[in-house]
């Protein structure tokens, strides 16, 4: 990829080389400039995991907070300050797993965030235990006899909740899966996008070349269709690949928040409330 | 017949039990504001059980000539509204005690409780005013005729609670009231407890109970971010919040659990929102690694710890003391914060204040720690009273070359948002350079971790000192903290003893500098809480020393009354041993 | 060229440094266990980043004919695999410290940093034995070479350890390793710093570190139900117990959260299941409710909590010892628990086992701190130190008439559980009766905390007591606890000072009684930790009213070292200050 | 109902009059009866809230855990000892609310109990605010606007997580709700049973009428088909009731644990592997 003003110069990267990680960094990056947003526009808000180091690695506002907890504090950025562009990155682990709950909740309430999951269908950072979305089978020095949950689908999920936007890419196609960033990010809605990501160290079984023979890019596909996006979530490998999923664009969490109704400022640009507080006093005087 | 009220004693106490679901709160509610623009003063508190509807709950008014805002055993009046009272109110019966009750409702079984029984056909008097339904605001009628209240003001009070509502509702509740005041003038033989001239013009108007009084503290201190999980006994901040949140201006949430409540708290801090979060102590053990969040990016968070006697779910809506500890070391790792337990309504609303100016200048989470019985009583107090502290400074738009955690002498380094200013602004969980990127660097490590650590020297220095109440030659202290105070202070005025003091600690973390040397011109120390381990006092030994020599611990779920308060205190100060409760 | 080796020393210090994926494990794996099969004493421990590739990490060999079992700074031999040696490693080298590397990786990286550089090529002789991967065993060689230590153990070795792969890999090894040996030998002119005199047949046997010490203790103690949530540096134990669930016949699941696994935790102890859950400080914040349910259900369950830097995400591959008071009061309201530290091989064993018994007969969390140091570390033990405790005792099959909750002078209830005898067994979070049921009742609550808390004299009756190392007639006291013990121990030894003895404690929490005596013997304390607040001090003071003298304490990120540790203990003890590393 | 084995004599049930749980309750113990079940067998495992009081009013052994966190004890002690038929219950908020990412993952990974959720669309215990399951618009003190997130839709979340059993019923017609408790407690894994139930103190919306005009029971559905039973599950109002999907009975969680690969006791009655553990310290000393 060619710089560009999202870059983060005299940085180590402490992914392994060859990590679906750097295409992916690169394809955010890159949708960003052709957004024409720039690093003061933007907040990448992560948890833990190789994903979740994101932010580090490139040049904008940033919140890298707590293993799972990402959508929560990404949701709150938002809600104090709707005109910053906020976008929650974390892997598989992160996202579905020590933060599943925040993940359902987090669509049903529908924040104008972009989620990105770099999903590599194993714990990379704590050195290659299963995650939520490990394929059954797979083994690792935890799931000595191989994986026999049932493996999370964050696309039917996420459609179950209400998400709005629903999208899946695989990092190994940087192009495309810019674009589909790029539309996560202009939706105005909870947007999701999971990216398929091949871990190189701990992920022997689900490889560049097995993503990409077990994906496929949608065509002509209808998204604004709910049921025939909830198909396409359903069906098993090859997995589609694009936007799943575009409703309309409902209301978001903070457009509906009564401290917006009569006033746009952002909670950072407010004083104390003073006035208020005395006439609450005052009513409870008689 | 003449019944054995307190008469020119300038105070009386009634005790209103009855099921959920009865409507209690309603006669609380006007009783209190009756009693108040009479020109009295009044003390409520409220006990329940954890349910809706059905089993007892009481609500004790304490009505005077003179401030209250203490919890006593002493029931002047007992209005029992449905049968099953509990022990806890039956053990409270005296012989001067005298029983509103419809024996149609309790049979016989206060028979022999002690007391004086006065039987009222409640049901029937509410069925004549429209139903039964209102037997509440009949009962009400009746304390208001007792304490020589007139009843009309009580028109006026529901037509304005039940504003919303068909006229008739009002209406009816009146009539119903009406029908009680008449009861109750009969009882003192026309002769209220109180006269129009025991009531004075310069009492505090504002009935606020400890929850408000927190909500108001919090709005004035500019709080504008509001998430939490409800629970006993913390969720009355949430729903005063969401009901004012278009008018003060706050972002207000009710989120799936206690972890996104407090991760949305560090979320909005780190874009300059004021956040509070409110919850007890099986909500804040949730948090505790979102504690350590705020600690390490720096966040000012406020969170309000409401306890509950514990472990695990405990007593829901009943009282204690024993969450201090949790509040004080919860989190992994080192990181300062501070805790306050106000004593009364003003100084919730002033420590609520603190505990803001406290978190946004030294960046870090401060804790306010109440209880349920704390949160659920209220008195009248002077909005004058209610000191506005000065509010919050707006942000300083960041320079380009800012660096979030720019090292300083104080520790603190300059607060910067994300979409205020040219500069860039990061946070991290790890341990990191000025920059907020992580980076492993042994020597960063300490730097960053003594700037941190170094902003409880500050915070120490602005530490409020303990209140001493009694003589300033004492050799015996008893020392107490939060919800306790009034009543210890109370107590110890009882007793009057020579050589006794209070010691009434309001900020419990960091301590005074003061608290030491106060500690150890004691030859003997009670420690007086809520729990049944006397967490404060091993704080106070763990920091200055001194041991506690006598323990009065209270952990059976209500809070210690005055009088039990006397009673424990004469019996440790006499050397009879305390002990707990 | 003679090498500055250390000989006649009868101890060498090897550390090897390099990238993250070069194999030093393997490397740290095979010379510890030659060393030990030459009758020498090993001590190994690892530091590493928080990467999967890349960076570097270094693992340190103390090989000794004597017991090593502590961290220090010396450095006679480092072998640098990569370029970019870190800070920590660099600052070790000193003038007799004889540096092995391929100059074509380093560069110039080392010229100048002391020491005498040998450059090897390295990457070259893998590449002669069969690839650049065998780089790794290549070092190993080296290392035996210069130690004197018989290669052909080492294709031994190598086709045990990689007998599940092709035996081309096994013997590609087995000619790196060789062609290092012939350097390595070179390099000591053939005379290696051990010759087989050395060696004892009497050295114990068994390599084991830290983590695998608390599994083999707690599979001991019948440990049969793991459930975890991966946590650097706590994973090791789930990942043991999963590798041999089907021979313990132990349940293992990683769960999806760390409230899953603490809340699977207490109900399989509810049904009778031994479990424990391992994590780190973070993990363990966000058990705080569920450790605070294991208290008031009485469910045995066993915490392992391996420490690493804080708040938050802290360093996640880095060692700390900031959790204690995280460990002894997080959970809300109060109830009792043991904390036990060990601070060797053979302790872990001893006192996962010692969790188990307490936590079972008291029917309370027990909880073993650990750290990334100590759980990373090994040392060789005889076997036969290795003390089997004696085993649980069978359960008692339910009567009909049985009640979960009875009350006892002890505080524990005969235990019951489902499916086992004719009696219902209830549990319950709330405040309960003896069937488990919820009631509220004001007296009831008192009985039961009162009995829940009654365990806590037993546990403290059973507290295992401190050791006191060094002269019974002590002026001078160091105190420490957990992994800082051994390294303390060998400070003192090496300062040798009169008057001057370490009181090591291994179990934290109750205190053993001879505590204060102990520490009021001392007209001097200084308190030794790797925090920044000296936790354990103030835990002393509270419960001793002792309060330390002088402070030590460490929180960069890595554990002290015996020098280290020395030199700040002669700071202290002469005056001159201590202060924080 | 007529007295059977599992009533509690003399117990105070603090449920409000007309409550729905007491329905429930009754079709809870009526199955268990008829299902040949006794006290010593069951155990019925909750967290907190009005439903989650159930184990207090029945006779059976219980544990009554934290909010949220019933899945995960009753996981435990099914996989503890298989032998024991394991129940759990609890509130809408509860097990979807502060148990949401427990729900998820229990389900992904196919214990056999079964989950019996209350389901009053709002916060009984705590007066009334909204739950995960509240409809839009519904208001309370805290949602003073009333509710705006995306219901939460149990079923479609639990078919999603490949739930083999799921069903839904209403606490007001207690004989077919008992029938499809029995059904779920019969069925091997995993086994939810949504349970519609009118909360008379706080919901003054989804009211017994409410829900017997917005649902109907299934007749002649084949529930053994997926895609069949996942229009059903988004389907809105009137919701179906009955079991919505029966799927093949796969291996259990408890099944499929090494610790009970060659011995089936159950843990409470294994003693130490010592030898095992003399074994491991050999190996460790060549
Ligand atoms: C509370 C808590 N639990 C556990 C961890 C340890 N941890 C860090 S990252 C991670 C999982 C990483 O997997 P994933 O989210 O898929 O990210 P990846 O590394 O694969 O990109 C875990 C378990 C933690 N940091 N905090
Ligand atoms: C950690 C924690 N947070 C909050 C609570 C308070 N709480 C108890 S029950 C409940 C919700 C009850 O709603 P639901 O689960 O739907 O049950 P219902 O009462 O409606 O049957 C809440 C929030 C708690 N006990 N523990
Ligand atoms: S471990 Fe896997 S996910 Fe992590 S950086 Fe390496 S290749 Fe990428
Ligand atoms: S509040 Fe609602 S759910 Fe709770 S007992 Fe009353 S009616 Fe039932
Ligand atoms: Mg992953
Ligand atoms: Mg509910």
């Amino acid at each position: 990829m060619t710089s560009n003003i999202f870059d983060l110069p005299g940085i180590e990267i402490s992914w392994c080389p060859g990590c679906g990680d750097f295409k992916i960094l690169d394809s955010i990056k890159q949708a960003l400039v052709e957004l024409g947003l720039t690093p003061l526009d933007v907040v990448v808000v992560s948890g833990i995991g190789q994903a979740a180091k994101t932010p580090h690695y490139m040049r904008s506002h940033f919140f890298n907070g707590l293993h799972g907890r990402a959508l929560s504090n990404a949701t709150a950025i938002k809600a104090a300050n709707p005109g910053l562009e906020v976008i929650a990155v974390g892997g598989d682990g992160d996202m579905y797993g020590e933060g599943g709950n925040h993940f359902i909740h987090t669509i049903r309430r529908n924040p104008g965030i972009t989620n990105l999951v770099f999903n590599n269908m194993v714990y990379g950072l704590t050195k290659g235990q299963a995650s939520p979305t490990s394929q059954r089978g797979f083994r690792t020095p935890v799931q000595v006899e191989g994986v026999r949950a049932h493996p999370f689908n964050p696309v039917a999920t996420a459609l179950v909740q209400g998400a709005g936007f629903v999208a899946r890419a695989n990092a190994g196609d940087v192009e495309a899966t810019k674009d589909v960033i790029k539309e996560a990010i202009k939706y105005k809605g909870y947007a999701l996008v999971d990216i398929f990501q091949p871990c190189v160290s701990f992920n022997p079984v689900n490889t560049y070349s097995w993503f990409k023979e077990n994906t496929y890019w949608l065509d002509d596909h209808d998204a604004s269709d709910f049921n025939g996006a909830m198909a396409l979530a359903l069906s098993g490998a090859p997995f589609p690949l694009g936007v799943i999923y575009r409703g309309e664009e409902g209301p978001t969490f903070e457009e509906s928040l009564a401290a917006y109704r009569s006033d746009s400022t952002p909670l950072c640009r407010r004083g104390a409330a003073r006035d208020a507080v005395r006439e609450l006093i005052d009513g409870m005087c008689s | 017949m003449t019944y054995p009220f307190p008469r020119d004693e300038g105070e009386a106490t009634c005790v209103i039990s009855g099921a959920a679901g009865l409507g209690i709160q309603t006669v609380e509610d006007m009783l209190a504001r009756l009693v108040v623009d009479s020109g009295l003063h009044i003390f409520g508190s409220r006990e329940y059980m954890s349910r809706v509807r059905g089993g007892n709950n009481s609500t004790e008014l304490r009505i005077s000539t003179s401030r209250v805002d203490a919890l006593v055993d002493r029931m002047d009046i007992l209005v029992a509204m449905s049968r099953n009272v509990r022990a806890n109110i039956r053990e409270r019966i005296g012989p001067t005690t005298v029983i509103v009750g419809d024996r149609a409702e309790l049979g016989e079984e206060l028979d022999g409780a002690g007391g004086v029984f006065v039987d009222v056909p409640l049901a029937e008097l509410a069925a004549a005013s429209g139903g039964r339904i209102y037997s509440n605001s009949v009962a009400a009628g009746i304390v208001l005729g007792i304490l020589g209240i007139d009843p009309g003001r009580a028109a006026d009070y529901f037509r304005k609670r039940f504003s919303g509502k068909k006229p008739e509702v009002a209406e009816k509740n009146s009539a119903a009231c009406l029908a009680g005041h008449e009861v109750g003038e009969r009882l003192v033989e026309g002769r209220g407890l109180f006269s129009p001239e025991n009531g004075s013009s310069g009492v505090g108007r504002a009935i606020i109970n400890g929850s408000d009084a927190v909500s108001l503290g919090a709005m004035a201190a500019g709080c504008n971010f509001v998430t939490a999980y409800p629970m006993s006994p913390a969720t009355g901040l949430l729903s005063f919040f969401a009901k004012h949140a278009g008018r003060v201006g706050a972002v207000v949430e009710q989120t799936e659990d206690e972890l996104a409540a407090i991760n949305m708290a560090v979320g909005a801090a780190y874009a300059g929102a004021r956040p509070v979060v409110t919850t007890s102590g099986g909500g804040f053990a949730l948090m505790a690694e979102g504690i350590s969040l705020a600690g390490v990016v720096e966040a000012p968070v406020v969170v309000h710890l409401s306890q509950r006697p514990g472990p695990a779910t405990g007593m829901a809506t009943r009282s204690e003391q024993a969450d201090l500890e949790l509040a004080l070391y919860s989190g992994h790792g080192e990181f300062p914060r501070a805790l306050y337990a106000p004593g009364s309504i003003e100084s919730a609303f002033m420590l609520a204040q603190e505990a803001f100016r406290v978190a946004l200048k030294y960046q870090t989470p401060a804790i306010i720690l109440t209880d349920q019985y704390f949160v659920n009583s209220f008195h009248n107090v002077c909005p004058e009273e209610l000191v506005l502290m000065e509010g919050p400074s707006p942000l300083d738009e960041t320079p380009a070359d800012y660096r979030r955690y720019e090292d300083d002498p104080s520790g603190c380094s300059p607060f910067g948002v994300p979409g205020l200013g040219l500069g860039i602004v990061g946070a991290d969980s790890h341990e990191h350079d000025e920059t907020g990127h992580v980076y492993e660097d042994f020597k960063l490590r300490r730097r960053m971790q003594d700037k941190r650590m170094r902003k409880l020297r500050g915070m120490s220095s602005e530490a409020l000192p303990p209140a001493l109440y009694g003589p300033e030659d004492y050799d015996r202290l008893v020392v107490c903290w939060g919800s306790t105070i009034p009543i210890f202070r109370e107590a110890l005025s009882l007793l009057n003893l020579k050589g006794v003091a209070l010691l009434a600690f309001e900020q419990v973390w960091p301590l005074h500098q003061s608290a030491e040397q106060l500690l150890k011109r004691a030859g003997r120390i009670v420690a007086a809480e809520g729990n049944s381990t006397g967490q404060f006092a091993r704080l106070l030994r763990a920091h200055t020393g001194v041991k506690a020599t006598d323990a009065l611990f209270k952990y059976s779920g209500l809070q210690f009354s005055v009088e039990e308060a006397a009673e424990g205190l004469k019996g440790v100060l006499s050397g009879n041993g305390g002990g707990s409760r």
